[in-house]
């Protein structure tokens, strides 16, 4: 079992062997440090593969595809603004004032990897790959062609998510029935209330209603 | 993927294409699973599997409650191995919330997961010999066994299947000494029942001719197809997340990893027994070393765990391959993402590629082989 | 030689065949309702609410904290908080449950109602034979039809109830301690006043409260 | 009563009863004395082989079986059948009403047929033909008819597949199963079941002439009863309705009633190629051994027929299912050369002189290695063929 070099160099040699890749380190801030690569929309799947075939590497299982919804955040902080103000003595003079500025990022769907080696036994990397945005059917690549193990997980994706795999053989939804119109892993996804086996409203046992 | 018994098919591409589809109500396709199959003779020239009948979005209700309450909700996805179902979420808690589990629940894991992996692989090699008609009599050897397993579960955890055991940071009961006696009475068992199991049909000429050749999966296309557990070392890849990862405490335990050289359903059932031996001795080691203890990190808050925020992938092998549980935190009490990889699921992308060219009753034999649980391929 | 696996598999057939009259622990099955297994004493079934004494009303463990209610991952339990008060078993002030219902046709079994009460009021049954003619109403179980004694918890699982027994009966001693000692500081304090010279020294009696006091404070913190 | 009356007291009271009728019916009370008897106790026994199937299965697989209804489970026959009399008949909606209709009914028709040529017991059987063996045979491929006609008229995939794997898998069958008869046929020199059964009637030393004693018999016997395993479609040639694969086959669309009729019909054939292979080769009624020939004929017949029965029951909770090309290898690359082989030695042991007692065994043997040496090499190239093999396994540490 050979250890996996630290992320920071799985992405310099990402971006040495991929021209043009883009390639970001995502920090993970809990316990088990299992940090990822964030890739650029273009070059993932030359990167996957890239991952996939290199000597050293050869990340040729991927083990886990997962989708993840990020919704639109508002961030607010407080940035320290010197300011010009009167002076009770009627001068004018400098001070700093708190300020919440707030920012508004954009929410997307991100498609999470993880690979591991079984020739080598190591992992895992992770990379995950995102899109532009929140729209009904957000782009990315697919990687099946590179793991076929994904077939079925960027179907799942697609179904549960609404990430558009480009390059899916066959991306048909998977989980949910042809028919069904939205995504429910969403983290807006309302489930519609017609639940025909409902049981009895809770509070309406005979001893209330007595 | 040749049907050597009829090298000539004098009417191949000419004949009449019928499609079938098998399932969701079949006898054989172990839940409700479907197939949409295109039959030409009795060959097999297309086969899609459909599924998510028994669809409940598992994810979604574990994101919407704490990170305790999802783990009944594991015991669900593959209902035959809840033990392992518990232990591969719990493992993943732990890793991302940094907890330590003590040394005596580590072994009490071990056990439970290995008889797990025992009634486990035992049901899924008679329902194989159920799948080719062997009108239940393995299925019934192999249930007496598993309801000793049971058996012990339930005395241990209070129930039979769902036994919903394991915590992150360690157990919910401790095992008594009265249980390891138990199980220590039933381990001579076990090998004798694997004996008359290979009796009844390990030479059995129409068995072999069943399974050799049948299903075929090549290695490459095994590893591509991130296909784990025992149909992958059925392969001859050598690929066991116990002894990759040395999980828990799985280092302390001398064990072999059988690995077949054809990839086909006789070696996916060779692999099963040839695993179950292993198994019973890991479990003698287990129950040779366990030591006394706690068996509950004491640090750790259950009901209200609020983890950093970060991410973490934790995995465990479990009867059927690599489960893994993938969960982000968002430092609330609840998991921000909750992702299962299901092994049944993942091993299920290849059955076309195994079963095109076959008879359709090799499908059903193939997919018998495979080990699915539809709990945990519809989550 | 073909034919030779048949043989040695019909022989191990005709072995069990035999065999099933004479070795005993060939088979397994039960014949259920004549012959009975003993339940394990684990064994857990759906959830009942425990009360002390003989009247399920008066004696009701249960003082509706609603973490069960939080808790429960299917979400099957439901509580109505009493308006009033009564003195529970240390004599402290506490709600009960006005409303308690549990749907046991959604309920799961997974204890974890169990694990996370604080106040030893809600234990696992292990009776399975529940079968109704009704889907919905009749397996709505409400507070009267959860209510069991503690003498049937201590038959149904006799380890844990005698535990748990001996929990609460600290707790009650503690409480007393707790008392006699707030007691013996006020006297002091009386006499103190009188006689600064003879102070004794602080209650120290109070502080032990076991397993019980954090999972309280943890209430609070909830609440 | 002694030991002749005993054996023939069916016999008697048939024509103690014919006696008394008046000439006019003397024709129609024979054939109803005749039928009604089979159409009584082969139901009769099918019941009761059910239930010991059940519970033999259960004992293999280490149940109790049936032990609910009446003493033991005795009567759980009777609560199976009121089951499926009062159960729904359902008829799919496209289905061809009229055949489907008519299906079980020609094949519980064709099968008690076959039992007209039967003999149960000295002096008993329904009809002495001349050609009862070709008679058996004839009737035997009319239950192909029946099937097909279930499997096509029901329209559903899975039925049209059980029905076309049970044509292919009877005429294929069939071969075998008429050609080892076809040595019996030879060596007694008559189609007639009755003068077979007489041939083989007779003892050296305490000994009978079952053709099952001699080599080209005993090879003759297992393929014939082989061959009839694959013909009433019993477990491990139960292809046509598999039901891990193609549910029920040819009888899936089938509900109450008629589900009944096919599954009697399935027992009713297997117990009239039983009694046809006791007939050929074990003797019929006859007793193997003569200080044996007190017990009456039939009871011989009848404890053959269930020591056949609890054969098949043993082998069904034995031995998984075949599959459709394996079924059709077998019998034409193993079953048809070795019919054609045990006919060969058939004919060599007509004409090796048998003199002596040396002479005897010399002929035995002969005709022993006549048939053993095929075996073995067909054998060898079925299972090379389909290249089976123990395997032994690697492990990783």
């Amino acid at each position: 079992m050979s250890t996996l070099p630290p992320v920071e160099d799985i992405k310099a040699q990402i971006e040495a062997g991929v021209p043009g890749a883009v390639v970001t380190v995502v920090q993970n801030g809990s316990p088990s440090a299992q940090h990822s690569l964030l890739l650029g929309r273009e070059h993932a799947r030359d990167a996957a593969l890239f991952l996939r075939d290199h000597a050293e590497l050869r990340l040729d299982f991927c083990s886990l595809v997962t989708g993840v919804d990020w919704l639109d955040t508002e961030t607010s902080e407080k940035v320290k603004v010197k300011k010009v103000v009167e002076g009770p003595d009627g001068t004018q003079q400098e001070t700093e004032v708190e300020e919440t500025r707030k920012t508004k990022i954009p929410g997307y769907l991100e498609a999470v990897y993880h690979l591991f080696s079984m020739e080598k036994k190591h992992g895992p990397v992770v990379i995950r790959v995102r899109t532009a945005n929140r729209a009904d059917y957000a782009h990315v690549p697919s990687l099946t062609p590179v793991w076929r193990s994904c077939e079925f997980q960027e179907r799942e994706a697609f179904d549960l998510y609404g990430i558009v795999f480009d390059g899916h053989p066959d991306l048909r939804r998977i989980l949910m029935w042809d028919g069904f119109a939205d995504f429910p892993m969403r983290k807006d996804y309302v489930p519609p209330d017609d639940d025909a086996l409902a049981t009895v409203p809770h509070g309406k046992s005979p001893e209330v209603q007595a | 993927m040749s049907n050597d018994l009829l090298e000539v098919d004098p009417i191949a591409g000419q004949g009449e294409i019928m499609e079938v589809s098998m399932g969701p109500h079949h006898p054989s396709t172990h839940g409700v699973f479907r197939m949409d199959v295109r039959l030409e003779g009795e060959k097999v020239v297309r086969l899609k599997p459909v599924f998510g009948y028994l669809h409940r979005n598992h994810e979604k209700i574990a994101e919407h409650g704490a990170y305790l309450a999802a783990i009944p909700y594991t015991d669900r996805l593959d209902y035959l191995c809840s033990m392992t179902n518990n232990w591969g979420y719990c493992l993943a808690v732990e890793k991302l919330a940094g907890i330590t589990v003590p040394e005596r629940a580590e072994y009490i894991r071990v056990i439970v997961a290995e008889l797990t992996r025992f009634q486990n692989h035992a049901g899924l090699v008679g329902f194989l010999l159920q799948d080719m008609g062997a009108s239940g009599t393995p299925l019934m050897y192999a249930f007496r066994e598993r309801e000793k397993v049971l058996d012990l579960f339930e005395s241990l955890s209070g129930a039979r299947m769902m036994c919903n055991y394991m915590r992150f940071g360690g157990l919910r009961v401790d095992a008594t000494a009265a249980w390891l006696d138990e199980v220590r009475r039933l381990l001579p068992a076990l090998p004798r029942f694997l004996d008359e199991f290979e009796n009844l049909l390990r030479a059995n000429e129409i068995l072999m001719a069943r399974t050799q050749g049948t299903g075929r999966l090549s290695r490459e296309l095994a590893v591509s197809a991130g296909v784990t557990g025992p149909m992958l070392r059925a392969s001859g890849v050598n690929y066991d997340v116990r002894k990759v990862d040395k999980y828990g405490i799985y280092d302390r335990f001398d064990f072999r990893v059988p690995l077949g050289d054809h990839g086909d359903v006789y070696d996916r059932y060779m692999m099963r027994i040839l695993e179950m031996r292993e198994t019973v001795k890991i479990l003698e080691q287990a129950l040779r070393g366990i030591p006394e203890g706690p068996i509950m990190d004491p640090k750790v808050r259950l009901r209200g765990l609020r983890p950093k925020a970060g991410e973490a992938y934790g995995r465990i092998e479990s009867p059927k391959g690599e489960l893994g549980f993938f969960l982000i935190s968002d430092g609330t009490t609840n998991p921000y993402r909750y992702r299962v990889r299901p092994p049944s699921m993942i091993n299920l992308t290849i059955l076309e590629d195994m079963c095109l060219g076959q008879n359709i009753a090799d499908v059903v034999v193939t997919l018998g082989s495979v080990d699915i649980v539809l709990g945990e391929v519809d989550r | 030689m073909l034919g030779e696996g048949i043989i040695q598999g019909l022989l191990e057939t005709a072995r069990n065949f035999f065999g099933s009259y004479v070795e005993k622990d060939r088979l397994t099955t039960v014949q259920f309702p004549e012959e009975r297994r003993p339940l394990p004493e684990a064994s857990r079934n759906f959830p009942f609410l425990l009360y002390d004494g003989t009247d399920p009303d008066a004696g009701l463990r249960c003082v509706s904290c609603q973490i069960c209610e939080k808790e429960c991952p299917p979400r099957c339990i439901h509580i109505e908080k009493s308006k009033d008060k009564k003195p529970d078993f240390v004599g402290k002030m506490q709600a009960y449950p006005a409303v308690f219902d549990i749907d046991v046709s959604v309920c799961m079994s997974c204890q974890i109602c169990v694990e996370v009460c604080p106040f030893d009021a809600i234990r696992m049954d292990t009776e399975f034979e529940l079968s109704t003619t009704d889907r919905f109403g009749s397996l709505l179980y409400t507070k009267r039809e959860l209510a069991k004694s503690n003498e049937y918890y201590r038959k149904i699982h006799p380890t844990e109830a005698a535990e748990c027994d001996a929990r609460r009966a600290k707790d009650v001693e503690d409480t007393k301690a707790k008392a006699a000692a707030a007691a013996a500081a006020a006297a002091a304090k009386a006499a103190q006043a009188k006689d600064p010279a003879a102070a004794p020294p602080p209650a120290s009696s109070a502080s032990t409260n076991g397993a019980a006091a954090p999972a309280r404070s943890e209430v609070k913190e909830n609440q | 009563m002694n030991a002749a009356a005993a054996d023939q007291i069916f016999v008697t009271l048939k024509h103690w009863a014919l006696v008394h009728t008046p000439a006019s019916l003397q024709v129609l009370v024979s054939i109803l004395l005749t039928i009604i008897p089979i159409i009584v106790i082969f139901p009769a026994i099918f019941a009761l082989s059910v239930l010991l199937e059940r519970k033999g299965l259960g004992r293999m697989q280490n149940r109790y079986g049936p032990n609910r209804v009446g003493p033991f489970g005795i009567l759980q026959p009777i609560a199976d059948a009121l089951k499926s009399l009062t159960k729904e008949d359902i008829v799919p909606r496209s289905a061809d009403h009229v055949v489907h209709y008519l299906a079980p009914l020609v094949l519980v028709g064709a099968a008690f047929l076959g039992y007209a040529v039967l003999p149960i017991g000295r002096n008993m059987v329904a009809a002495n033909l001349d050609a009862g063996v070709l008679f058996f045979f004839a009737i035997g491929a009319a239950t192909e008819l029946a099937v097909f006609m279930a499997g096509w008229s029901s329209r559903n995939k899975y039925s049209l597949l059980g029905a076309m794997r049970a044509i292919a898998q009877m005429v294929s069958y069939e071969i075998p199963l008429i050609l080892s008869s076809v040595a019996v046929v030879m060596m007694s020199g008559t189609l007639s079941t009755t003068s077979i059964v007489e041939r083989q009637a007779h003892y050296t030393a305490t000994l009978a002439h079952w053709n099952v004693f001699t080599p080209w018999g005993l090879a003759g016997f297992f393929l014939f009863m082989i061959s009839g395993m694959a013909e009433t479609n019993r477990s491990p040639f139960d292809l046509p309705e598999g039901e891990s694969e193609i549910i029920a086959g040819y009888f899936i669309e089938y509900s109450g009633f008629k589900f009944a009729l096919f599954f009697l019909a399935e027992y009713l054939e297997i117990f009239s190629i039983s009694g046809l292979g006791i007939t050929l080769f074990l003797g019929g009624w006859s007793s193997p051994f003569s200080f044996f020939a007190w017990i009456p004929s039939w009871i011989w017949f009848f404890t053959k027929l269930f020591t056949f029965i609890l054969f098949f029951i043993w082998v069904r909770g034995t031995l998984p299912r075949l599959r459709m090309d394996q079924l059709m290898n077998f019998a034409w690359k193993f079953m048809l050369p070795m019919a054609l082989i045990v006919i060969l030695s058939a004919g060599i042991w007509r004409f090796l002189p048998a003199q002596s007692a040396e002479m005897a065994v010399v002929r035995w043997l002969v005709c022993a290695v006549i048939i053993a040496v095929p075996y073995v090499v067909l054998a060898r190239a079925l299972e090379q063929g389909k290249r089976i093999e123990k395997r032994t396994y690697r492990y990783a540490e």
